[in-house]
């Protein structure tokens, strides 16, 4: 079948390295880019954390500025420049049109461009790390008036200046990407795809987008604002003598997107568990419409949550309560999304493989993540718990499990299709086993650390004398994430490795999986399909038809084109 | 785990906590061992055709979403109940309903600065404005029992006011003016913390609730100039002051 | 049926309802100066909000028909309600912290 | 997969599941979806601060309402012929296309001469953004709104030049569309610093 394709004419024509690989408008090359830029960025990422765990462990490691200004790039980088890249900007980028069987997205050039927007964004946050004056120190959250006077509070007016011009920039490729994935699922469906026969990560990205999209605009007039705080010295949200300007506006616009911003990398990554687990367990999903629904209705609520963040930040008490009910309203569709998960592997014959485990892994940490967020979500107890290690360890079963565990799984499952070739199965294994212990190890003791009132951000507990008995556990910590990060770099070896000499993977379909990306050969031609196109006739998830484990029916079929197709044509 | 708790109502707090904790590490177990069921019962070697339909029993899974609405609005209830009697009533309320009990409040000032804070105290006559009013770095003194009214102001950045013995906390907002109100219910020197990044030092920003006996408070305060306090009761054995604030 | 052919029916049933332009536009220069007026005359507490209605009617005006809105389908419609309801949305949650607390 | 290619059937040539609009106007919408909250966003700033700030009327009162009519006019002119344009791109009348685009980027251009000139009138009376609420407000919205202005415009000349290559009716229209959508804010940016 991939040599049928492959060997009916795919109009070749000649691209120099530059077109193919650098300036490339393929989306599958562009997704690889984001990729390999994400998962370099994730180690600048991890890096970082490890030196501030391990002066966590041992006060004095480090200076307080240094301190400061690695816990802040560490939260950006990983939110920003890892998880958005990889899940939207790699697997939404690689994986939609192939999904969708299309032959490209709307609007290639603009993909392009948003990955260069990308790549300069992420050097010019390089740079803000060694401009004179330091780099920002604020807090991911960037709040001000530390973040709005930096010369005076921080000593960082450039590095501020640089971190925010590098946070546009991100937001700005982002949006192009969004508006590429948006218009090419609503516009460019391959025949027969109708909205209610997606498949579930397409679904995902999808609102991930949209979220995207519609929550990251008051932040940017935010930013807008704070940088005309920095540079002309207006007052938006500066307060002093006869300048009053409004610290907890920025907070609102900051959490406006902010919260938004944890489903839009937290949805591409229930898509890839949705995809793993119903390929692995040879089951269907237990319920497609109940998914998706729940997902739309999620994203709508988590428009009207996000001052869950601010409940203790002088926000009105009583508008408080509102967003804490919604805030607990929003655990039901997703513990509806998670009680589907989990019925998929019902029934079905489960293959551990690597992708399998760290789907299972995920999906373990998804529960612990989203229940250990109610403490948080309920305004009485988060008077207590709101910027302790509770909110860190909280966040870091949620994040980590999508930025790593997911993207993980979705790289062992669609390695073949992206390159060709094969990762080692054993070594997959136990890459899985030893993240999941080492993960454990170093989030879950956050949760003692929170409820003995641990705040955040602290370059040491050992000032506090109610806080001087835990040292022990800020060491277990750094150990776990030392070995962890080691896990890592050890896995992006054999990743590197694979891509080049791993062993050949013949057939287009390994997993023996149903959605339409699987029809093309591995890797896919540029232009995907050939001189065939992709004709859907029925549902996403046909698995287990009859209780044999051999026959499961492919979303669609491939059809021959009387006229070849040449160059994007919508 | 949680330090004790000193303040009369911080038990309010407490129980939210509890609930909740108990609460999601019981969802969370039954879910882990439904998970490890479904996953041992159908693992490929066992289980080696897919099933054409799930077992009704699994079905039944979906309970656990009842369980969690049921669970979600007890918390809110309680959690609301508690968020209701700390911050919703505005602080005159409260003040209105304490004289009316006939109980006896302090009232204090703090103002969060990098890296310290600064508390100032009405003096003898319990009214600021007047000279007997007075400024201690990094040092809050409350008698036992009363009410404690406390202002909070920021002179740079955000702060957060963070007394975990108490069970309160509240951000300290440059031009606004936010309020905490607890009442110590036990003697002893406890810690404060700030609990919003607010600079390099923003880990050394620590000051002290010393709450004393009401006559050793009134004692006290009549000392001035206040060099050193030492009560037997006082874990460690005497705290220096510092007038005007300025301490690091 | 694809994109581009989708297009040329587009462009057919556009030839149609092409409303009157020029006539929108005097209508919105007359407003223009309304506004001006009024703003001039009336109590500068009642005002804004003959104003800022007078806006929203040019604003509906362009929308509606030099933006074609009133021609579209709910696709589109989608995409230039959803942003308008968010800016409801904002504004109206962030009135009771914001607004109170600015002392000048 | 192999019966899959024996029962292959052929198609005539490659179609697409869509939504009836066609996608680069979608794709547009999109993009205008945000754009319409990131001035929405710093225009809600600007109201809530109003409301709370007295001071405002007083400031507002030297702002000069004349050149800000002007301006409007000219935004408004612009929408027109922009709107034109597409008007007679629909029924293929380049020529006149390109005569009413043109049009629209002068007029773009002379909004921001004047905004310019008005500017350097506020400054040189020693009203700078950091002299005040109402004051920053104003630069930073009508900056921000100037910017589009000017992207405007330069998409404007931009279709105008390569139409002549590729006559595209969908560009003529979104680069309409874009002019229209900063004319709208526009429309709110008068009353709310020069009027009231």
């Amino acid at each position: 079948m991939s040599e049928a394709v492959a060997s009916a004419g795919v109009i070749h024509h000649e691209e120099t390295f530059l077109r193919k690989y650098l300036f490339s408008t393929d989306h599958k090359t562009i997704g690889k880019q984001y990729l390999i830029t994400g998962i370099a960025m994730a180690i600048l990422g991890g890096t970082l954390a490890i030196l501030f765990r391990i002066n966590l462990a041992h006060p004095g490691f480090l200076t307080n500025e240094q301190y400061n200004t690695f816990v802040t790039y560490h939260g950006a980088i990983m939110f920003f420049w890892v998880a958005m890249p990889i899940l939207l900007g790699g697997f939404g980028n690689i994986l939609i049109p192939l999904m969708i069987g299309a032959r490209d997205m709307a609007f290639p050039t603009l993909n392009m461009f948003s990955y260069w927007v990308f790549f300069v964004s992420s050097v010019i946050l390089i740079i803000s790390f060694f401009v004179p004056g330091g780099a920002f120190s604020g807090g991911w959250t960037v709040y001000p008036p530390l973040s709005a006077d930096p010369g005076r509070y921080l000593g960082a007016n450039l590095g501020t200046v640089l971190f925010l011009l590098a946070l546009a920039l991100e937001f700005a490729s982002m949006l192009m990407g969004g508006v590429n994935f948006i218009t090419t699922v609503l516009t460019m469906r391959a025949k027969g795809l109708t909205l209610m026969r997606l498949p579930i990560f397409v679904w995902m990205e999808i609102v991930a987008s949209l979220l995207f999209l519609f929550s990251v605009a008051p932040l940017i007039a935010g930013a807008i604002m704070l940088l005309l705080d920095i540079i002309l010295g207006t007052h938006f949200f500066r307060v002093e003598a006869g300048k009053v300007g409004d610290p907890v506006l920025w907070q609102h616009l900051f959490w406006f997107f902010g919260h938004p911003e944890v489903y839009v990398i937290l949805f591409p990554a229930l898509g890839i568990l949705f995809e793993v687990i119903t390929t692995y367990s040879r089951r269907p999903v237990f319920s497609y419409k109940l998914v998706v629904y729940a997902t739309i209705a999620a994203g709508i609520l988590s428009f009207l949550v996000w001052a869950h963040h601010q409940f203790v930040a002088g926000i009105n008490p009583l508008s408080a309560i509102a967003f804490s009910i919604t805030t607990i309203l929003i655990s039901i569709p997703f513990s509806m999304t998670l009680v589907v998960m989990g019925l998929t592997f019902a029934g079905g014959s489960i293959r551990f493989t690597p992708a399998m485990l760290f789907a299972i892994f995920a999906f373990l940490m998804f529960i612990i993540g989203g229940l250990s967020g109610l403490p948080l979500g309920a305004v009485g107890s988060d008077i207590y718990f709101h910027d302790t290690y509770f909110v860190v360890a909280h966040f870091h079963y949620t994040v980590f499990t999508i930025a790593v565990l997911s993207t993980i799984a979705g790289i062992y499952h669609w390695f073949p299709k992206m390159f060709g070739r094969k990762i080692n199965e054993t070594f997959g294994k136990i890459h899985a086993w030893l993240t999941f212990i080492f993960y454990n190890g170093f989030a879950f003791p956050g949760f003692f650390l929170g409820l003995a009132g641990h705040p955040r951000r602290y370059y040491s507990a050992l000032e506090f004398g109610y806080l001087q008995k835990y040292q022990w556990v800020h060491e277990l910590m750094t150990v776990s994430a030392v070995l962890l990060l080691t896990t890592q770099v050890v896995f992006l070896f054999v990743f590197f490795y694979s891509i080049f000499a791993g062993a050949e993977e013949k057939s287009p379909n390994p997993w023996k999986s149903t959605t339409l990306e699987w029809l093309a050969p591995s890797p896919p031609p540029h232009l995907n399909w050939g001189s065939f196109a992709p004709v859907v006739e029925r549902g996403p998830y046909e698995y287990a038809k009859n209780g044999k484990d051999i026959d499961y029916l492919p979303q669609g079929k491939l059809v021959k084109l009387k006229q070849p197709v040449s160059g994007h044509e919508h | 785990m949680l330090p004790q708790d000193i303040s009369q109502h911080g038990y309010l707090v407490d129980r939210v906590i509890k609930l909740s904790i108990w609460g999601i590490v019981v969802v969370g177990i039954v879910s882990f061992f439904i998970m490890f069921y479904i996953l041992y019962k159908f693992r490929r070697t066992k289980n080696p055709f897919p099933l054409s339909d799930v077992p009704s029993g699994l079905k039944k899974v979906i309970f656990i979403d009842y369980v969690m609405i049921i669970f979600d609005l007890i918390l809110l209830f309680m959690s609301t109940w508690a968020w209701f009697f700390f911050f919703v009533r505005p602080v005159e309320k409260i003040k209105k309903e304490v004289q009316e009990k006939g109980e006896k409040f302090v009232e204090v000032r703090v103002i969060g600065r990098q890296f310290f804070w600064t508390v100032e105290y009405p003096g003898r006559d319990g009214v600021f404005g007047t000279q007997d009013d007075f400024k201690l770095g990094n040092l809050l003194v409350v008698p036992e029992g009363y009410n404690v009214f406390v202002k909070l102001t920021s002179g740079d950045v955000l702060h957060s006011f963070f007394i975990p013995n108490a069970r309160i906390k509240y951000d300290v907002i440059p031009g606004r003016e936010t309020h905490l109100w607890f009442k110590p219910a036990k003697v002893g020197k406890y810690e404060i913390a700030c609990a919003e990044l607010c600079g390099a030092m923003h880990y050394r920003m620590k000051g002290y609730l010393v709450v004393l006996k009401e006559q050793d408070y009134k004692m006290w305060l009549d000392s001035a100039p206040f060099s050193e306090i030492s009560f037997d009761y006082l874990d460690d054995d005497k705290i220096k002051f510092v007038k005007g604030g300025e301490v690091r | 049926m694809k994109v581009g052919e989708r297009h040329e029916i587009e462009v057919r049933n556009h030839e149609h309802h092409h409303p009157p332009y020029v006539t929108i536009y005097f209508i919105l220069v007359f407003l223009t100066f309304a506004s001006i007026l009024i703003s001039q005359i009336v109590h500068r507490q009642k005002a804004p909000a003959y104003v800022f209605t007078i806006s929203t009617v040019k604003a509906l005006l362009i929308a509606l028909f030099y933006m074609h809105l009133k021609y579209e389908g709910r696709w589109v419609l989608a995409f230039a309600i959803i942003p308008l309801i968010i800016f409801a949305l904002v504004l109206f949650a962030l009135m009771p912290d914001v607004v109170p607390y600015q002392k000048m | 997969m192999s019966e899959q290619l024996r029962v292959l059937d052929e198609l005539e040539k490659e179609e697409y599941e869509s939504v009836p609009v066609p996608f680069q106007k979608l794709g547009f919408w999109v993009f205008l979806g945000g754009e319409i909250i990131i001035l929405g966003g710093i225009v809600a700033s600007a109201i809530l601060f109003r409301l709370s700030y007295p001071g405002w009327f007083k400031s507002s009162e030297h702002t000069n309402v004349v050149i800000a009519s002007i301006n409007t006019m000219v935004l408004l002119t612009g929408s027109l012929t922009a709107v034109l344009a597409h008007k007679f791109a629909t029924i293929r009348q380049w020529g006149k296309v390109q005569l009413f685009l043109g049009l629209t980027a002068l007029c773009g251009f002379t909004f921001i001469g004047i905004k310019f000139i008005e500017y350097s009138r506020e400054i040189h009376h020693g009203f700078l953004p950091s002299s005040g609420i109402f004051w920053m407000f104003y630069y930073g919205i009508t900056g921000l709104h100037g910017l589009h202005v000017l992207a405007g415009s330069l998409i404007i000349l931009g279709v105008m030049l390569f139409l002549r290559k590729k006559k595209l009716v969908e560009a003529v229209e979104n680069a309409g569309l874009y002019w229209h959508f900063v004319d709208i804010v526009w429309l709110y940016i008068f009353p709310l610093f020069y009027l009231t």
